[in-house]
Formats: C-alpha cells, structure tokens, sequence
C-alpha cells in the first residue's frame, strides 16, 4: 500500500466520518464545521487527482465562501448552544432504510458495470489549460457555461439581497408587540 | 500518481456521500442543516464528475468544468437559500421545517 | 244516413257550455250561468226525443230489425296500422234509449238545481261540470267504438270527481270525491288492460266490428288459452271489472255510498241515473261478444249483479242517512240489471235478459232520479240527511210526499208502476237461467219493498220532529221536475221495449209471465206490510228486530266491514308497506348508494391530500423512495 | 342563414344584448323578446317543416347544414331535422318562452340568472338540431353546465349539496356517453374510409355487433341518467327540490327529455341490434322507474319532490316506450316526452308561484288555497288532471300510445312489463289527488294566507301557454302523431331489416 493509497483512504473516511456528523450532529454550528472538513477533504481528492485548480476553487468557494454564508445565518436565526431538534425516531429509520437501500443499489450497480476508459492521451488539467478551455468558443471550449453561470450567479446575488431585505408588511403581523423597543423597524 | 486506487472506490465513496447527504435532508428538521445535506449531496455529485473524467475520459476536461460550474451554482443557491431562510425565520421566527406547511394551503 | 248527423249536437252543445260557462264563472252573475246550461241541455233533449221518434218509429221500416248505424265519425289517433281511435257518433236501439234516459234525467236535474243550488257559492261552476258530466256521458253513450268509450268513461269519471267534490272546503267531500275516483280509476285499469287484449287479438276497437256475429272477437271464442279461459273470455272479464267499478258493482263499491257528500241533483243524475248504469250499458254494448264470444265472462257477470243486489239491499234495510239508503238501493238495483244481462242469451227469446236489463235501465233511471230529487227536496226542507231528524213531513211537503210514494211503489214492484214491469222480466228471465239467482232476486225484491218503505216512513210518516223553522214545501221550479218524472215513473213502464230495444235489434212478443208476477208483487206487498208494522207509527219494534239480529245488524249497518278492509289495505299496506319503504329505499338505498360513491371520493382525497402535506421532508423521502423502486423496477427487474 | 342555425344565434344574440343590460327590468325584457322570437321561430319551423312535407319532400331531415369545423376528426356542425326534432324544438320554445315568465320577479342576480337560462337554452336548441355526434355532444354539455350554476347560485335548500349531485351525476352519465359516442365513432364505417360523427352516415353502416354490445349500454345508460333511468335517478328529487322555478321547468321539461331523444336517436337508430338482445334488461329497470317513481311520490310531503318523483316515473315511461321498439310505442315516446314537457314544466311553474306566496312547500303546511288563490288553484287541478291521464290533456294520449304500442309485442314479458307500467295510472291517480285534496280543498290552514294575492298577468300567461299546448296536443293528436310517424319511417326500416344474430 502505497502513501497514496493511504493518503486516499485517509481522505475518504474523514469524508465519511464527517458527513455522518453533519447530518447527525445535534449542534448545527458543529454541523457547519463538520461540513468544512468534508468539503476540505474533498478538495484533498481534487489534488490527489491532480485537478489541482478545481481544489482551489473548491476550498475558496465552498470551504471558504459557503461555509462562512452557512456559518453566518445560522448565527443570525439561533443560538449557538441551541441543539437542533431531532426528527422522531420513525423519520429516522425510515429514512435510513430508504438511504441504505438506495446506497446498497447504487453500489449493486456501480460494482457490476464494467467501466471502458477511452485510449486517448490525457489532457493535462493546468491552470493553463483550464483558463484556456474556459474562455475558449470553439469545439472543446466553455465560454457559453461561463457566462451563463456569471449571469446566474448575478441574478441569485440580486435575488439574494432582494430576498433577504426586510420589506414593510411582506406578511401583516400578528404580534405587534415583538419588538416593543424599535417600533420604527417594522 | 493514483492510478492503483480503483474507480469503484471513488464511486462508492461519493456514493455513500450521496446518499449520507440524502439521509441529512429527510431526518434534520431545521433548514440550514438541510441546506448543508444539500452540500453534500452537490459535492459527492461533484466527486463523481471529476472522477469519471479523470479515469474514463482523460482527453477531456468535461468533468472538470462541471464540477466548476455546480460549485458556483452551489455558491448562489446558497446564497438564494440562506436569504430565504433568513425572510422564513424573520415571518415566522422559526426555521424548523415542520412549521412550515403553509405551503399546502 | 248522414241525416243523423245532427246528432252531433247532442254532446257538443253541453261542451260548449262548459267552456263558456267554466271560463266566464266569474263574470256570469246570479242564476245566468244555470240558465245558459239548463237551455243548452234543452235543445239536447228536445233533439234526443227527435232522434227517438225519428229512429224507432219515423225511419224504422216495419218487420225489419233496428240497425246501428254511424252518423258522424272522424278520426282522432293513429295507433297501429289496424289500431285507429275514432271519434263518432253510433246511433243504434241502446244509444238512442240512453240519449233518452240521459237527456231527460240531466234536464230535470238542471232545471230542479236551479232552486236547489240558489245562492251557492259557485252556481255557475257546478253548471259548468253539470254540463261537463252530460257531454262525457253523451259522449260515452254515443261512442263508435271501445276507445271512444273509454276516453268518455275517463271523463265521466273526472266530471262525477269534480261534482262530488263540489263543496271542496268539507274534507269529506273532498275524500270522498278522491275515494271515487281512484276506485273507478282502479277498475278503469281493468277496462284499460281488456281493451289492449281485446284489441290485440282482434284489430279493432269499432263496435260494429266487435259485435259482427262474424268478426273476430267472436269467432275467436276457442283461441289460445289462458288458466282455462280464452284470451277473449279474460278480456271481457277485464272489461266488466271496468264496468264494475262505474257501476259500483261488490267489491268496487265502495265510493258510491261515499259520493252522497256532492250536492243531491249531482247524487239523482250521476249516482242514480246515469253513470252508475255505464257499467250496465257497457255489457250491453258489448253483448253480442260477452253472449257468444265468452260466455263464462257472462257468468261472472250475473254472479256479481245478484250478490251485489242482496249485499246492497240488505245493508239498505240498516242505513240511517237517506241519501245512502238511495245508494245501496241503486247498487241493489244496477246488481238486477247486470243480473239480467248475465242470464240472458243471445237473439230472439233468449235475449229477454237483455231486454229488461235495458229496459229496467230505463225505468229505474226515472224513479230513482224521482227519490233522490224528493231527498233533495227533503233535505232541502229540513237541512239534515238523518232520517232520524226526519218524520211526519207528510204535512209540510204534499208534493214531494206523493211523487216519493210513487217512486217507492215504483221500486217495490207494485203494479201498474213501471217497477213491476222491467223487474218482472227480469225475474223471468233468471227463472229460465238460474233457479239460484232468481231466489236471490225474489228475495231481494222483498227487501227493496222493506227498506224502500222504511226510508218513506220514517221520512213522512211517524210524529213530528222538532225542525229549526217548519218545513215548507219547495219552491215551483223543483217540484215540477218531480213531477214530470213520477209521470215517467208510472207510465214508461208501457213502452213497447221487447219490439225496441233487444240484443240482435229484432223485436219479439214478450207477455207478462203471472206464475212468476203475483208471487214476486206479493213479496213486495210483504215487504211493505212488515215495513208498515215496525215504522208507520213510532213504536219499539225496530229496535227489538235489530237487536235480535244484533251481531248481523251491526255488521250490515257497517256495511260489512268492506270500507274497513280496503282502508286497512290502501292506507296500512300499500301506504305503509309499499310506498314508505320506496320512498326509504330511494332515500337511503338508491340515493345513499350515489351519496355513497361521493362520500368515497371525498374519503379517499382527503386521505390523499395527507401525502400533499406540505412537508419537504415528506416529499423528498417519496421521491426518493420513487426512484428507488424505479431502478429496481427497471435496472434489476427488467 | 339556415333556419337552424337561427335556434343558436337568437339566444346568443339575447345573451349579448342582456350582457349590456342594467337591472331586472331590462333584462328580463331583452330575455322575453328574445325568447318570444325563439317561440315564433319554433312555430314557423313547425309551419314550414310541415307545408315542406305537404309539398311532398320525402328527405329524411329537412332544412340540412353542414359545416366541417374540426377537420381532423372530421367532426362536423351538421344540423337537420325531422318531425321529433321538430316537435322537441316546439316543447323547447314554448317551455323556455314560459320559464322566461315564470322568473319574471327574479331580483337577486338578474342578468346572470338570465344570461343562465337562456345558456341552457341555447344548449338544448343546439341538441335537438344537430346531427353529428360530437357537436350533439357539444351542446348537451352546454345546457348541463349552466344548470349547476343555476342550482347552486339562485336556489334553495341544499342548494350546493344538489347542485353537485345532480351536477356530478349528469357528468357521470356524459362520460358514459363519451365512450359511448368515441366508440360509434371509431366502428361508424367498418368497411374502412373516413370515419364520421354523422347520425344519418353512421345509420347507413352496420355497427359490429360485438362493439354494439359493449357501446349500447354505455350510451344508454349515459342518456338514461338524463332521463332519470332508476337507480340514477335520484339527482332528480334533490336537483328539482333546489332549483328555481324556471330552472326546474326548463331542467323537467326539456333537460331530462335529452335523455329519452337520445336514448332513441343515438342508442336505438344506430345500434339496433344490441338494442334487441338488450332490450329486456333496460325494460325491467324503466318498468321499475315507472312503478317506483308513482310510488315514491305517494309519500313525499315536499312538493318539488312529488313532481320530481312523477317525473321519473313519467319519463321511465318514456324510455320504456323507446325500448319497446315498434313504430307505435316510439310515437308515443315522443307524444310523452313532449307532453310531461309541457306539464311537469306547468307543474313547477305552479309550484314556484304558490311558493312565491306561501313560502312554504310542505303540503301538509298549506290547505285550502283553492279559496284564496282560484286561479292557480284550478290550473294545479288542470295539471294535476293531464299529469294523471285524463283525456282530453296530452298525457292521456301519449299513455295510450305507449301501452298500445307495448302491447304489440306477443311475448309474455313485454306483456307483463306492459300490464305493470299500465298500473302506474292508478297510483299516479292516488298522488296527484292526494296533494291536490291537501293543498287546495278542505279549510284554510294558516291564516296568514288569507290575503294572498291571485296570479298575475306574466303568471297567467306563463301557465295558459302550457296550458293551451297541454289541451291543443290532448285534443287533437293526429297531426302529431302523424308528423312523428313519418318521421319514424327511416328507424323502423333499419329495424325491420336488421340481422339479429341467434334470433
């Protein structure tokens, strides 16, 4: 066994580990940091395959940037001590033969497919590369995607603001009296 | 530099990521911890991409470009989501999902 | 012979009058609506006494028979190709005879309630139906054929549901106009299902056909069987319950008692005269056919006539309401004619049954009309139908005293009245047929003499009651048409019937049989003697008789219970037994097996709308569960 | 334009003119023109479809139209008609002319509950017009969908309870149809070629007999719910009760005769050999609808109800006559259905205006009303007396039809089932004279209805134009009978040359 191997099997049961901790942890700030060490994890895959710019990506966008997002609302709608509530046990087996079930069927399915990789010779993923094929218009090239994500990604951030701007009477209140000390709020 | 690890061991680990995640959003009862099980679920897909792409279909940078594009969908589905949570918690001072049946109305 | 087409006239004239008067009641006031129906019924006897003379004796060509004839016939519906119903007019011995009967006793009943109805509230509605009544009943009479009869027969029905509901504001009134009319309604069901067989198997419904010796009605007499009885003999049988019922023949007579509630004119034209005998005129019209087309059907016939003539007069003898005396009396009357049609033959001597049926028709139409006009005028007198209020009025009513005792001599059989005449032939001929039913007979005529003087006593005779103002006697305008009918009473009972009015239109020698006649006045004579006895004077001999007999009394002045039974039956049975579980099972069977399917529906949605929670979590472990039965279903099973 | 096509355009045309009306007076004026032309136009169709005959055109339908409008499915707006069109198209002018009167005073809602009305009109115009399947169809749906808005919005009682029943029920019976007509539709030419909805086309075809027998049932069930066939009748009582006056005429009067015209020319003319064979099952449930509708009305105390349930019994009659299949008995289905028109719709229009005065429709609350209101108080005993068979009222005459009719056939069964439906005259005696005794003889009940006030000039010329189309039919049948007879001639050559396999 090779350090690489090590290395994989190392990542992949700290993804493991720390998603069932995340779905399981009563504690939903710990949740997020559980979270962070999956998608950190992850990136370690991406730079084990060698996608070294998608791991960047990876840890910037998600461990750093959705993860801080995460951490940040879950600060604005509850208490930090605050255990999240847990689904009745039911719920919980429920969903777990379902999950299992489905795991088991997709591994079932995933074992017994004999997978063909193509002869071709193998495209080096650089930074280069990547920069290339993402600007590029022609047959192999991403600009389109490129710029559909900039705009989806334009109009969530509108969406987002708009969303989450507090607006007069969106929903007429029932109880006038939850803010008693700052009338001028709502 | 991997090539002995077998694809199946990447595929089975994103599939028990997968289905992890799935299990997070049918049991957590409070949004943001779906939210999160939904990051899981994106990022094992997102393994799988780039997986494939590298053992099946190294002449490409298919995959690879996918896996970009869902972690920016992700970034603003979560910033969608969150902005949402924060109106559904501001209206109704809770974010626990059972609460929130109105929709069936 | 189109020169009868003026017969025409007869029923139309009375329908245009009830239209006119039945739309302008309102407008026509006082006594103008009563004159406009008495005058349009006069030119219709005026033209019946033409059409009599002009038939039996202008155009009739001597030694040969009388002929039917059509003076007027249009066509009304198409039925089948061989199933036409028309409308017409037949003139033959037995229609023109009606024409007269009707015509005559519907005057006088027109004139007399000109004084017996004044100051009624609607005068001109009760011309109006009166009027009605005689165009049904003319109709009827004069019917072509069997359906002609039928529309007709309905329409009498309506028009005597109409009159005796006349004082519609009394309950009884109006139930007993109900009671008549579903109870003729029922037997009219019998007609109704006789005529579709008797039209089915033989294509028609003329007269003429039917009675055509030739035609197929009877020639068919051997056909298919049914219960051991030809189609045609059940048909007649069918018939005659539709007869029945009009002529409130046992166990369908229930109503007439019942109908005396309609105003009294309306008891003496209707329930005496004139349409309780369309039962009677019916077998008659359809003789020929009942005599040798099924001659078991004419069985049936004579059986129910006698025991209807005993029935009725034996509950007459118990009755306190005179109006209802007159009516057992008529049912024990019309019970002799069907008698007498029952026993008769067919042709020749042999029809002498026929003959007097016809012709005791005839005379009774005259005196029972007479009695119930002197009731009237007697309850108009003392305003009471009870003959218990009743007595010594002899005084008071001199004219009503003596046309009543004329018509009771009449009844009774005592000779020169024309009750001897018409009941003596009837008694001969039950003697040729059937030694039972004229024993029955014989003895029914004793009763007739009893009940009919028991009513006349205890009305004229015994001491006086005390009456709130003193009785007068009435005014002109109803004592005139008494007395034109005791006229009849006594002297039709001379008419030359055997050479009128016979079963195959040829006349033949009838002579008045004394071995049968002296016995039969002298059980009159009896009758009345024991009736002189126990009422001519005020004495305990009645109630001593009654209580002897106390257990039949009882039963006969209950009239034997039968109101009780078809009440039982109607109201406990088909009310409670039938129609209210129809009406649950249509409530909560039928209709609660289609609210049912809808309840289900709703039952189901509503446990549906459960998966439509609202809960993501839900959903999601659905699609999910989805998807993996999917791949099961199409990766592992397929 | 096509005189036809006028029975459509003139309601429609009213409808658009009451869209601009104000209040009640201006739209139940705009209503009664319309319908009073409506009225008109059906005598001149009567008129001109009789002097054409006199003139001797033999065609089968008269006054032909065709228009393809939906050419993939070769549907068609076919229109024609022959002497039972013709006589439904009369019953329908004269009912809605009369219903228009009867809600003379209808204050809630006024333009919608024309604009209602007058909907449902045009629907049941356009039915008896047309002559393809599917604008048939077409139609019959338009008269049934502004029944449940006009049950539910201007009625009574449970109003929304029975508007959905009747509603649903009338929907169930149009999908039953739906098969029904599809099914025709794709068996109408078996030899191959162009398939069609046309009635006349389809009729020139054998329909397989196996599909026959699958189709017939369904179709006749689906117009036999219309027609209050038992056990689907019981919307009947419920959407009656409910209904305003002129919904009930209209619904009674003409709505359930869809069902009997239907039944006869699309179950029977195009599918006689399943009709035959059978024939015997839909005798026993009509004769049961006959018998238990006059029984079911014995004990009602609610009379709506009482009508309604002499309303399947009459119309039973109908069907029962439809399924006796001989020339006769079809004659008097079509005396019947126009005769029950006339007077169920006289009946409820009675019914609507005593409890217009009374407020109340229990029998046993009222008594006596002869005294105080004569004039309706004669006309319910007119009605009640053309309802019960008395000649002289068209009743009488399209019973006698029918039994006769009935009679023809030699069989014991049909006898039977003959003999029985002719027992309902006697227990349609008993009810009619029960509620006319209680409601109208005897003493006044309740002295609060000492005052009412007698009918008024629309009353009265509502209930005499029944009236007079329930007396001129009962006096003078022939030239009925006779146009309907003609019209039979095409049915009853198919039948008498139809094969009937194992017979």
């Amino acid at each position: 066994m090779t350090l690489n191997d090590i290395m994989f099997y190392l990542f992949a049961g700290s993804i493991l580990t720390f998603s069932l901790l995340t779905v399981t942890s009563r504690r939903i700030l710990r949740s997020a940091v559980y979270l962070l060490f999956v998608l950190v994890s992850t990136a370690g895959i991406y730079f084990m395959l060698n996608y070294n710019f998608l791991a960047a990506v990876q840890l910037t966008v998600y461990a750093g940037g959705i993860i801080v997002l995460i951490i940040f609302s879950i600060l604005l709608t509850s208490h930090v001590s605050e255990k999240a509530v847990v689904a009745p046990v039911r719920q919980q087996i429920f969903s777990a033969l379902a999950v299992a079930a489905g795991a088991i069927l997709t591994i079932l399915t995933i074992v017994k497919f004999v997978f063909t990789p193509t002869t071709s010779p193998a495209v080096d993923a650089n930074v280069t590369n990547v920069g290339r094929a993402l600007v590029s218009y022609n047959r192999d090239g991403f600009a389109l995607p490129f710029e559909v994500i900039s705009i989806l990604l334009l109009a969530a951030m509108v969406g987002a603001i708009v969303l989450a701007k507090k607006e007069k009477h969106l929903v007429p209140s029932n109880e006038p009296n939850t803010n008693p000390e700052n009338p001028s709020k709502s | 530099m991997i090539d002995n690890i077998p694809l199946n061991a990447f595929l089975i680990l994103s599939t028990l990521m997968f289905f992890i995640g799935i299990y997070g959003f049918l049991t957590r009862r409070n949004l943001i911890t779906m939210l999160m099980s939904i990051e899981l679920i994106l990022n094992s897909v997102n393994i799988n991409f780039v997986v494939f792409n590298k053992f099946l279909y190294p002449n490409h940078l298919h995959g690879h470009f996918f896996s970009l594009i869902v972690i920016a969908v992700a970034a603003s589905e979560a910033a969608v989501a969150i902005a949402i949570i924060i109106n559904i918690y501001r209206n109704f001072k809770s974010i626990d999902v059972d609460n929130l049946d109105q929709m069936k109305l | 012979m189109s020169s009868y087409a003026y017969t025409l006239l007869i029923p139309l004239i009375p329908f245009l009058v009830f239209v006119f008067v039945g739309l302008a009641e309102d407008k026509l006031k006082g006594k103008l609506g009563g004159l406009i129906g008495t005058a349009g019924l006069g030119i219709g006897t005026f033209l019946s006494y033409y059409t009599a003379f002009k038939y039996f004796i202008t155009d009739h060509v001597a030694g040969t028979g009388y002929t039917s004839l059509k003076a007027f016939e249009i066509t009304w519906l198409h039925l089948t190709d061989k199933l036409v119903i028309n409308l017409g007019v037949l003139i033959d011995p037995i229609s023109v005879m009606m024409l007269v009967v009707i015509t005559t006793v519907s005057f006088m009943v027109h004139i007399y309630s000109l004084g017996y109805m004044e100051g009624e509230r609607g005068f001109a509605r009760f011309y109006a139906f009166l009027s009605l009544f005689s165009f049904s009943m003319l109709g009827l009479v004069l019917a072509t054929n069997l359906f002609q009869m039928y529309i007709f027969w309905e329409l009498v029905g309506v028009s005597s549901f109409l009159l005796i509901g006349y004082y519609y504001e009394k309950p009884s009134a109006f139930s007993a106009a109900k009671k008549a009319f579903i109870v003729t309604r029922f037997a009219d069901l019998g007609f109704l299902i006789g005529i579709l067989i008797l039209s089915f198997n033989t294509g028609t419904f003329d007269f003429q056909t039917l009675t055509d010796p030739h035609g197929l009605a009877i020639a068919s007499k051997g056909g298919a069987a049914f219960m051991g009885l030809s189609i045609i003999t059940w048909a007649l049988i069918f018939i005659f319950v539709g007869g029945a019922g009009k002529s409130a023949m046992f166990p369908l007579h229930i109503w007439l008692p019942d109908a005396m509630e309609g105003p009294t004119p309306v008891s003496a034209l209707i329930h005496a005269a004139t349409m309780v005998v369309a039962g009677v005129y019916l077998v008659a019209r359809l003789f020929p056919v009942y005599a040798q087309g099924g001659p078991v059907a004419l069985e049936v016939v004579a059986w129910v006539g006698a025991i209807t003539s005993l029935f009725a007069a034996v509950i007459a003898t118990t009755q306190t309401d005179i109006k209802r005396v007159l009516a057992f009396s008529t049912m024990s009357q019309i019970g002799y004619m069907m008698l007498s049609l029952g026993v008769s033959g067919y042709g020749g001597e042999e029809g002498l049954g026929f003959m007097a049926s016809n012709f005791h028709l005839f005379t009774h139409a005259m005196f029972k009309a007479l009695l119930f006009l002197g009731a009237g005028a007697v309850i108009h007198a003392v305003h009471s139908n009870d003959m218990n209020d009743m007595g010594g009025l002899r005084k008071y009513l001199p004219i009503t005293h003596i046309t009543f005792l004329i018509a009771c001599l009449t009844i009774a059989g005592i000779p020169p009245f024309s009750g001897f005449f018409s009941k003596d032939e009837i008694l001969v001929a039950a003697f040729h047929s059937n030694k039972i039913l004229f024993g029955i007979e014989y003895f029914v005529a004793g009763l007739t003499a009893f009940y009919m003087f028991r009513l006349y006593y205890n009305i004229f005779w015994g001491h006086d009651r005390h009456y709130h103002h003193t009785p007068h006697e009435s005014p002109k305008v109803m004592t005139i048409p008494l007395m034109i009918l005791a006229f009849g009473s006594i002297f039709s009972g001379f008419l030359p019937f055997h050479n009128l009015v016979t079963s195959d239109g040829l006349g033949f020698e009838s002579h008045i049989d004394w071995m049968i006649a002296i016995p039969s006045v002298l059980v009159g004579v009896i009758g009345i003697a024991i009736a002189t006895v126990m009422y001519k004077t005020q004495n305990a001999l009645p109630d001593k008789v009654a209580g002897s007999f106390s257990f039949f009394y009882q039963w006969a002045f209950r009239k034997f219970y039968i109101d009780e039974i078809y009440l039982f039956v109607t109201k406990k049975i088909i009310f409670n037994y039938i129609s209210r579980p129809v009406a649950w099972f249509d409530r909560h069977i039928v209709d609660g097996t289609m609210n049912g399917i809808a309840n289900l529906v709703v039952f189901v949605s509503y446990n549906i709308r459960g998966l439509q929670s609202g809960r993501v979590q839900q959903y999601a472990f659905v699609f999910v569960g989805g998807v993996i039965a999917l791949v099961l279903i199409f990766v592992y099973a397929l | 334009m096509n005189i036809l096509t006028l029975f459509v355009v003139i309601p429609v045309l009213t409808v658009a003119g009451i869209l601009f009306t104000k209040d009640l007076k201006q739209s139940r004026l705009v209503s009664a023109i319309g319908m009073t032309a409506q009225l008109i136009l059906s005598a001149v169709l009567v008129y001109l479809y009789v002097s054409e005959r006199n003139a001797g055109n033999m065609a089968p339908m008269l006054f032909m139209y065709d228009l393809l409008w939906f050419p993939s499915l070769n549907i068609h707006y076919a229109v024609g008609v022959d002497g039972i069109s013709v006589a439904m198209i009369a019953l329908t002018g004269v009912v809605v002319f009369a219903g228009i009167f009867a809600s003379w005073k209808m204050e809630f809602l006024s333009r919608e509950f024309f604009i209602s009305l007058i909907l449902l009109a045009t629907g049941v115009f356009g039915f008896f017009i047309s002559l393809d399947l599917f604008t048939m169809f077409l139609f019959y749906e338009i008269a049934v969908i502004p029944m449940y808005l006009l049950i539910g919005i201007w009625g009574s009682g449970p109003k929304e309870y029975s508007a959905m029943k009747l509603t649903l029920m009338l929907m169930g019976g149009s999908a039953l149809l739906m098969v029904g007509i599809l099914g025709i539709y794709f068996f109408s030419v078996p030899t191959g070629g162009q398939l069609t909805f046309n009635v006349l086309e389809i009729a020139k075809h054998q329909i397989p007999i196996e599909m026959q027998r699958f189709l017939f049932p369904f179709t006749f069930v689906g117009f036999g719910i219309l027609g209050a066939l038992f056990p689907f009748h019981t919307w009947s009582p419920d959407g009656h009760a409910s209904a305003p006056t002129a919904v009930s005429m209209l619904h009674a009067g003409v709505l359930m005769k869809l069902g009997g015209y239907g039944a006869f020319r699309v179950a029977i003319y195009l599918m006689p050999e399943a009709a035959h064979e059978q024939a015997w099952i839909f005798i026993i449930l009509t004769t049961i609808s006959v018998v238990y509708g006059a029984f079911g009305a014995i004990f009602q105390k609610d009379l709506k109800y009482i009508n309604a349930y002499s309303s399947v019994s009459h119309c039973g009659l109908v069907l029962f006559a439809v399924l006796m299949m001989n020339q006769t008995a079809f004659t008097g289905a079509v005396i019947q259905m126009i005769s029950h028109g006339l007077m169920t719709a006289l009946f409820f229009a009675l019914i609507g205006m005593i409890y217009g005065r009374t407020h109340t429709r229990m029998i046993d609350e009222m008594g006596g009303l002869m005294k105080i209101i004569p004039f309706l108080g004669v006309v319910y005993v007119i009605a009640g007396l053309a309802s019960l068979g008395l000649p002289g009222f068209s009743g009488f005459v399209a019973e006698m039809t029918i039994f006769f009719g009935a009679y023809q056939h030699v069989d014991m069964f049909h006898r039977i089932a003959t003999i029985v439906a002719v027992s309902s005259i006697v227990i349609t005696a008993v009810y009619i004279l029960r509620v006319v005794g209680i409601l109208l003889m005897g003493p006044i009940k309740d002295d609060h209805f000492l005052h009412l006030p007698d009918a008024n000039w629309y009353e009265r010329l509502s209930t005499i134009t029944l009236v007079v189309g329930i007396t001129f039919i009962g006096m003078m049948p022939l030239w009925l009978s006779d146009m309907i007879n003609f019209s039979l001639a095409p049915l009853i050559h198919k039948l008498a040359t139809i094969q009937l396999p194992g017979m």
